[in-house]
């Protein structure tokens, strides 16, 4: 039946596995704490999601072609950095301040392309070659930084990403878009059907004659240039740029993806999975604070939320089909 | 079901110890050949770290930074080991170094409250083989993803460990139990544990079971291979090889620490196998190259150290040398693995 | 000139015999406190003409790494090691190793290895240079209480990663001194691992929850800066007094453009300085000079006082240049 | 003669379909049953549940006289039901002995007695005439027959009481079969049941004691093999109603030139080199290329769709010499290759029918890189007709689809594609009768639109039926062209074994 939906592009209803859960959170959390349906904090839900949404979509669609990237959270640092030297050199000058948005995204591009050779054209397993990306770049972000956190954005560059439009902040409007994209994508186009293809089956889409090595390294350089992005909007809603900006953000992007449905073992996937997984997450880490739970217990009951969440969407719970 | 057998039940009885000596050690010489065929990628990259460190440090080649190496390769091997068995399942387990933290945690909280050194030792290793158990039955029985159900397990344990130690590390340990994981032990450990794991991956029919689940678990099933509790056992047994890492750590350490694990020795514990030629898809298990991994690691870590490069560029290095290692491997012999 | 006057310790100091080789291990790089502390440490190296390397893990929770790290740099025969370990344990085994080398140790700030650890493991350390965390703390309270006047009102403690000994030191201040000021109400600790975006989150939602805190103190500026950028968001930005601590250059510039209320400043520089100061006293055979445990000043910046504060310091704030000119 | 297995009644019902209705069947010892039926008509569901495999929505089993019910494999091997299935299912990385002995493996004083293993797989091996597999070698790299033997092997090794197997023959040579044929005599003589499945019916009719048929997952007949029973009876069963000459087609003119190859040298996956090659195909025309196995048919159907590399010679299309370098550059040469290993390199099991259908025609069915769905369903809708497949496949999963249904999608991408070569290589490997005669059918109308069509296959009556021109790969020599009637069965077996005197070729086909 789902299978029938999907060919003529229909949402999977296991797709929707996690929301029966996130709405259960909600409720609760209405009841426990009067503070958590308010408009100001639900502004706060959405930030806190924002920047995991972005990465997670792109990973979505790699982790979907049999892909992972573990060097995101990496990128998302150097390309904060990055945007910082622009200004600090004073390059806006000559490029304005809009120019470091493209250099921050350029700069994951470049990153991107590097994964995308190794893996696509070297052939080393994704899990490693992106691995030593990951403290290769880290590297880089100390080295370009000095280790210190750089501040002295210009303004109209926060704007961009930390204004508000319609009362929705900025950095949230950037993640739904890429979300919105990211689906699009990967549902109606033929990149999308082609990078399902490759999850399922590379020899096959290679026997059929089918450029694997671009279609590949494409994805990897999408990936970087959301990171980049990420990055962009993580520096512009702190107004600095810090050596550690990003550490394990790979973990908590390929987490949500990985809740939201997507199988690691590539061919499924589906954005929309991936921005209940986001929502849940955040909703978790905000009810954790609003409940006031104490520093030392948060860790274990954000694990005892994921656990639940993981567990109700089972496909064995679910009925849905065990990739 | 023997007799139902049709065909080939020639010469079963002679199967004694006469025949069976000269077979083990006729397979352990074919294996170590076939290990050093698979892996000379390593080695060779093994020899060049070797050569360049020597060269940028006078300090390098020293008996004091070899022991250095080969207890740091070690203690990486310890995890490392069990991560080759779960990788080889098709699996991952990322909740490793929160097992460990957790565990060492318990048992030297028990030491403190006054525990005898065994049994508390022994409570830490059947928790860390709990916990193992744990993320194999819902791995196995919930159908779930290991990255994700093992990534819960991280936080759970990680949380366990903040609130028993509320924070603080748990010090002052017997000697008993110190003496028992230092220095040399380490190595005893490691290596201990790699050829003992060999031999059950080479001489009994687990080792074919276990990588058989990774290349097709519906066939094993079908076969009638127990598959599930197959699954449970090697992520045990991964969690017990987290609690003995852990064990080594705190010892050295003379204390238990919540931060402990956090970060590199499960990150290096996962490279490891994969920069040993072990796939992520499952279906393999090159303890050996596994092996090579862990001595590249701590190679590579102990020659920047000692050459004086600056922490940052180090990071650089680390993620170039072990593309590069790898990057040699896949060129020299190993097939391609998406 | 002034430095003398602020941070004369130890009268003069000889003129080395030979160009000492000091090894200097620190807990990372990749912080602005950490990079005052080296400063300190070069200048006075500088100064009387001894060679410093430093040595650092990426992390400050990089245990393992920092440990097989200082195992590495005994090979290369330094002539005193500082140790800045990243928890009270991780360095025991090669401290031990280092004093059966006969290679003298300082014990530069935080992680503490105590007298017990000391004598269990026969390490010799020549002195503790630091400063009294759990201090930092009280200085927020005590600062809070005074100025929230008899009143009092509610106060949270944003935490740096748990686990870490400077957080959890820290946070031990602030509890023990919170009792004795009944008025102040703790109605949240919350940790952020000293990440500036973790604590906007974290305060974004935690004045969501308590919308009448009246003081928020966090356990390093960089977090602080963290809670402030929230308050901006949330358009609350003054309505509450925002304490760091460390005094770093960001929230010098904050504590300027009043959006923080104020920071425990403490001279890590003079850290960095004084060790070397001691390294070529012990080295020199002047042993005898140096105490035991040796604290940095620390002190509360605020509005009232900053200026002067960096006019007098702020060339030794490596940061501070872009400041005071 | 007694019953081992009696099932009644036995309905399954899947998400969109339902595969059995009531289906009765019984099997007793030491008889060899055949099951017939159409691509999807519930041959290997209905085993599936025998063998535990799949549990019934309804009905019951009843073995040596007790009720029984099948929670899984295990459980029905426990009761002695073997079974080889449809998809042969070993575990590519491990080597031969480990998967024969998967499960079951033999321990002594040092653990695993691996020579006794070894001993016994090479006994078991000899006994299938396959010697020449090395059981030591990893499975993923044998050819799909021998992978075929060796599934084959370890049930035979592992025993039972009813053998089950799903269309072992499609994969299988001749001679493979005839070994196949032998052992399954054996087990007859030991009063073991087998229950064989096939597309191909002769097979049916040399070995089988009695014929099951099923239709649309529905029991439809029950034949006695006597003498009088023949094809067509057979297939009337089946289908519902005759088929013609399963072989006829369309013959059209022979046009231009298309793909050439000159003296064209390649290596095998054995790595042997083969003599030189010389093809020639015209549009309009079926060319047939066969062979035993293991003489190279995949290897230069890879080689014309630039799978492998050329090691001596040329290629030419349209008289202009080519490269090519990947399959990338076949596609736009407009040459297409329906792969004779259709779920490691047909399709994309996670994907739809349709999905997998249309997967090289993306670009004409998608504006600014949108697929436009309703254009890509009528495509679908449009071929489907021509092989009719059933509408409610075109959504379904690929995994989900029968044998048979699954080689017709992977077939009609070329057509969506609009290659102008085709490379069919074993087109109709465990297809059924029905399917088969449109799959020829089909390929007739293409190369009456002017576009040439490469047949590889070991299947002496397809080729001998289909081709207008054979060319004969074999270890000696590569021989031909011969046009259609110039060779007869026993003609052709005798150059395919090198035991005919040297038979005078036609000049190319005119
Ligand atoms: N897992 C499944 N989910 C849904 N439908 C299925 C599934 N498996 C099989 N079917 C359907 O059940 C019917 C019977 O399939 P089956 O594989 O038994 O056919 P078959 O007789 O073996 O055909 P073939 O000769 O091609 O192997 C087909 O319509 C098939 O599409
Ligand atoms: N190394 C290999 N890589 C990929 N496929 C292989 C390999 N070896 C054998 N095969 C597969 O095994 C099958 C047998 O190949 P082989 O060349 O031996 O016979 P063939 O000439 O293709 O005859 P047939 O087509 O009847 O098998 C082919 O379908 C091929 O796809
Ligand atoms: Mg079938
Ligand atoms: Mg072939």
């Amino acid at each position: 039946m789902n299978s029938q939906n999907k060919a003529f592009g229909f949402i999977q209803d296991h797709h929707l596995q996690l929301l029966p859960v996130i709405l259960l959170v909600a409720v609760a959390m209405t009841i426990l704490s009067e503070s958590f349906m308010t408009s100001q904090n639900m502004i706060n839900l959405a930030n806190r999601v924002s920047i995991n949404l972005i990465i997670a979509s792109g990973m979505t669609l790699l982790i979907t072609s049999e892909g992972i990237d573990l060097s995101v959270g990496s990128t998302v640092g150097l390309s904060a950095v990055g945007a910082a030297i622009y200004f600090q050199n004073g390059w806006d000058a000559s490029f304005g301040p809009y120019g470091a948005i493209v250099f921050g995204v350029a700069v994951g591009a470049a990153i991107g392309l590097v994964n995308g050779i190794l893996v696509a054209l070297i052939g080393l397993p994704a899990f490693i070659a992106t691995l030593g990306t990951m403290l290769a770049v880290r590297g880089l972000v100390f080295i370009t930084s000095s280790g210190r956190t750089i501040m002295g954005f210009d303004p109209r560059f926060i704007e961009v990403f930390s204004g508000f439009t319609f009362g929705i902040p900025r950095a949230v409007i950037v993640a739904g878009l890429t979300a919105l994209v990211a689906a699009y994508v990967l549902n109606k186009t033929t990149t999308g059907r082609l990078l399902q293809g490759l999850g399922g089956n590379e020899r096959c889409l290679y026997t059929a004659g089918i450029r694997v090595k671009r279609l590949k390294l494409g994805s990897y350089v999408m990936m970087g240039m959301l990171a980049g992005l990420a990055g962009l909007t993580l520096a512009a809603s702190m107004s600095a740029a810090e050596p550690f900006a990003g550490s394990w953000y790979e973990l908590d992007a390929i987490a949500v993806v990985v809740m939201g449905g997507t199988a690691l073992t590539g061919g499924r996937g589906t954005v929309m999975g991936t921005v209940l997984g986001a929502i849940l997450l955040g909703l978790v880490a905000n009810s954790i604070i609003l409940l006031g739970i104490s520093a030392y217990y948060q860790t274990f009951v954000v694990g005892l939320m994921i656990l639940a969440a993981i567990v109700m969407g089972s496909p064995v719970l679910t009925g849905a089909r065990a990739n | 079901m023997t007799d139902a057998r049709i065909i080939g039940g020639a010469g079963r009885e002679s199967s004694g110890l006469i025949t069976m000596l000269p077979a083990a050690i006729e397979s352990m010489f074919r294996l170590s050949w076939r290990a050093l065929r698979e892996s000379w990628g390593l080695i060779l990259a093994l020899a060049i770290l070797v050569l360049i460190f020597s060269q940028a440090s006078p300090y390098f080649l020293n008996t004091l930074v070899l022991e250095r190496i080969l207890t740091n390769a070690s203690f990486t091997l310890i995890m490392a080991t069990g991560m080759t068995l779960v990788i080889a399942t098709g699996g991952i387990d990322v909740s490793i170094g929160a097992t460990l933290a957790l565990s060492s945690m318990v048992a030297a909280t028990l030491m403190n409250l006054g525990t005898p050194v065994l049994p508390a030792a022994m409570a830490g290793l059947l928790l860390g083989a709990g916990i193992g158990a744990f993320n194999g039955s819902i791995i196995s029985y919930l159908k779930l993803q290991p990255f994700i159900a093992t990534l819960a397990m991280l936080s759970l344990a990680r949380g366990m460990t903040l609130i028993i130690s509320g924070g603080s590390p748990a010090f002052d340990l017997p000697e008993a139990f110190t003496s028992a994981f230092k220095d040399e032990m380490v190595m005893v450990i490691g290596l201990g544990g790699l050829l003992l794991t060999m031999l059950v991956m080479h001489r009994t029919r687990l080792g074919i079971q276990i990588r058989g689940i990774g290349g097709n678990e519906n066939t094993c099933y079908i076969c009638g291979v127990r598959v599930n509790a197959l699954r449970i056992g090697v992520y045990a047994f991964q969690g017990i090889m987290a609690v003995l890492a852990g064990y080594t750590l705190t010892a050295s350490f003379d204390a238990a620490e919540p931060t402990a694990g956090l970060s590199t020795e499960w990150l290096e514990a996962m490279a490891a196998p994969i920069i040993g030629g072990n796939t992520m898809a499952g279906g393999r298990a090159r303890l050996f190259g596994t092996l090579m991994g862990c001595l590249i690691l701590a190679t590579m870590r102990s020659g920047l150290n000692i050459s004086g490069v600056p922490t940052a560029w180090q990071q650089v290095a680390i993620g170039g040398i072990i593309v590069g290692a790898v990057t040699l491997d896949v060129l020299t012999n190993r097939k391609k693995v998406s | 000139e002034d430095r003398m006057a602020l941070y004369e310790r130890f009268g003069e100091i000889p003129v080395p015999s030979k160009e000492y080789r000091i090894g200097v291990i620190l807990k990372t790089f990749n912080n602005d406190y950490f990079i005052d502390l080296k400063n300190g440490f070069q200048d006075a190296a500088d100064k009387y003409g001894v060679k410093v390397e430093f040595f650092a893990a990426p992390g400050e929770t990089d245990l393992l790494i920092q440990k097989q790290l200082m195992e590495d740099m005994l090979v290369r025969q330094f002539d005193l090691i500082a140790v800045n370990p990243s928890s009270t344990s991780n360095l025991l085994e090669p401290a031990a190793r280092a004093t059966k080398m006969g290679i003298p140790l300082i014990n530069v700030n935080d992680a503490y290895i105590s007298k017990e650890d000391q004598e269990k493991h026969n390490i010799d350390i020549i002195s503790f240079i630091s400063t009294d965390w759990a201090e930092q703390m009280r200085h927020h309270v005590r600062y809070c209480a005074e100025k929230l006047g008899d009143e009092g009102g509610q106060i949270a403690h944003i935490m740096g990663f748990p686990g870490s000994t400077a957080a959890t030191q820290r946070l031990e201040g602030y509890e023990t001194e919170l009792a004795k000021f009944p008025q102040l109400e703790s109605v949240a600790v919350l940790p952020a691992d000293w990440d500036r975006k973790k604590a906007m989150d974290v305060a974004a939602d935690m004045i969501q929850a308590n919308p009448d805190i009246k003081c928020l103190s966090a356990s390093n500026d960089n977090m602080a800066l963290g809670a402030i950028q929230a308050l901006k968001n949330a358009g609350k930005l003054g309505d509450m007094i925002v304490m760091g601590c460390d005094g770093i250059p960001d929230a010098v510039t904050a504590i300027q453009n009043d959006e923080l209320t104020a920071s425990v400043a403490f001279m890590q520089y003079e850290n960095g300085y004084n060790t070397i100061e001691a390294a070529i006293l012990h080295l020199e055979g002047m042993g005898d000079k140096i105490p035991e445990t040796l604290f940095a000043n620390q002190e509360i910046w605020d509005k009232s006082n900053i200026d002067d504060k960096i006019a007098n310091y702020g060339r030794y704030y490596s940061g501070m240049a872009k400041l005071t000119n | 003669m007694k019953n081992i297995l009696t099932a009644s009644k036995i309905c399954k019902q899947y998400a969109g379909t339902r595969a059995l209705k009531e289906v009765d069947f019984e099997i007793g010892e030491g008889e060899i049953l055949g099951l017939i039926g159409e691509n999807g008509a519930g041959k290997s569901t209905l085993m599936r549940i025998l063998c535990g495999i799949e549990q019934p929505t309804s009905g019951d089993i009843v073995m040596h006289g007790k009720p029984v019910e099948f929670s899984g494999p295990q459980a029905a091997q426990a009761e002695g039901i073997a079974m080889i299935p449809q998809e042969v299912l070993l575990v590519d990385e491990l080597t031969v002995v480990e998967n024969i002995f998967l499960g079951h493996e033999e321990s002594g004083a040092f653990g695993l007695s691996k020579r006794q293993m070894l001993a016994d797989t090479r006994a078991i091996l000899a006994e299938l005439d396959s010697q020449q597999v090395d059981p030591e070698h990893l499975t993923g790299n044998l050819p799909k027959g021998s992978q075929q033997m060796v599934a084959i092997a370890r049930r035979v090794m592992q025993g039972g009481d009813v053998f089950v197997m799903d269309e072992p023959t499609a994969s299988l040579t001749g001679e493979e079969t005839q070994s196949l044929f032998k052992l399954l005599k054996k087990l007859k003589g030991e009063g073991k049941a087998s229950v064989f499945i096939s597309h191909r019916l002769e097979e049916m009719l040399e070995i089988c004691d009695r014929i099951v048929v099923l239709r649309d997952g529905e029991h439809v007949g029950n034949f006695i093999n006597d003498d009088t029973l023949t094809k067509d009876k057979l297939v009337a069963a089946m289908v519902g109603s005759a088929v013609a000459n399963e072989f006829a087609r369309t013959v059209s003119h022979v046009g231009e030139l298309m793909l050439e190859t000159d003296k064209v040298v390649i290596s095998t996956f054995q790595g042997r080199k083969t003599h030189p090659i010389s093809i020639q195909a015209h549009a309009g025309e079926v060319v047939g290329i066969t062979g035993l196995a293991g003489v190279g048919k995949t290897e230069l159907a890879h080689v014309l769709s630039g799978l492998r590399p050329v090691v001596e010679g040329e290629l030419r299309l349209r008289g202009r010499s080519i490269t090519l370098r990947s399959p990338v550059d076949a596609l736009k040469n407009k040459i297409g290759l329906v792969s004779e290993d259709r779920r490691a390199e047909g399709l994309v099991l996670e994907l739809t029918a349709l999905a997998n259908m249309t997967l090289t025609s993306l670009k004409k069915l998608s504006r600014l890189g949108r697929i436009e769905k309703d254009r890509e369903r009528q495509l679908g809708l449009d071929m489907k007709d021509k092989l009719n497949m059933r509408t409610e496949y075109l959504g379904r999963d690929a995994n989900h689809l029968s044998g048979g249904n699954q080689q017709k999608v992977v077939i009609i991408r070329q057509l969506c594609s609009e290659a102008e070569v085709l490379l069919l290589d074993e087109p109709t490997k465990g297809i059924d009768i029905g399917a088969k005669a449109e799959v020829y059918r089909l390929i007739g109308d293409l190369v009456a639109e002017q576009k040439a069509a490469i047949l590889f296959s070991s299947e002496p009556q397809e080729v001998l039926g289909v081709c207008d021109k054979l060319y004969v790969l074999t270890s000696y020599g590569f021989l031909g062209p011969y046009a259609k009637g110039a060779l007869d069965y026993a003609g052709l077996m005798a150059l395919e074994f090198g035991t005919a005197t040297s038979d005078t070729p036609m000049e190319a086909a005119e």
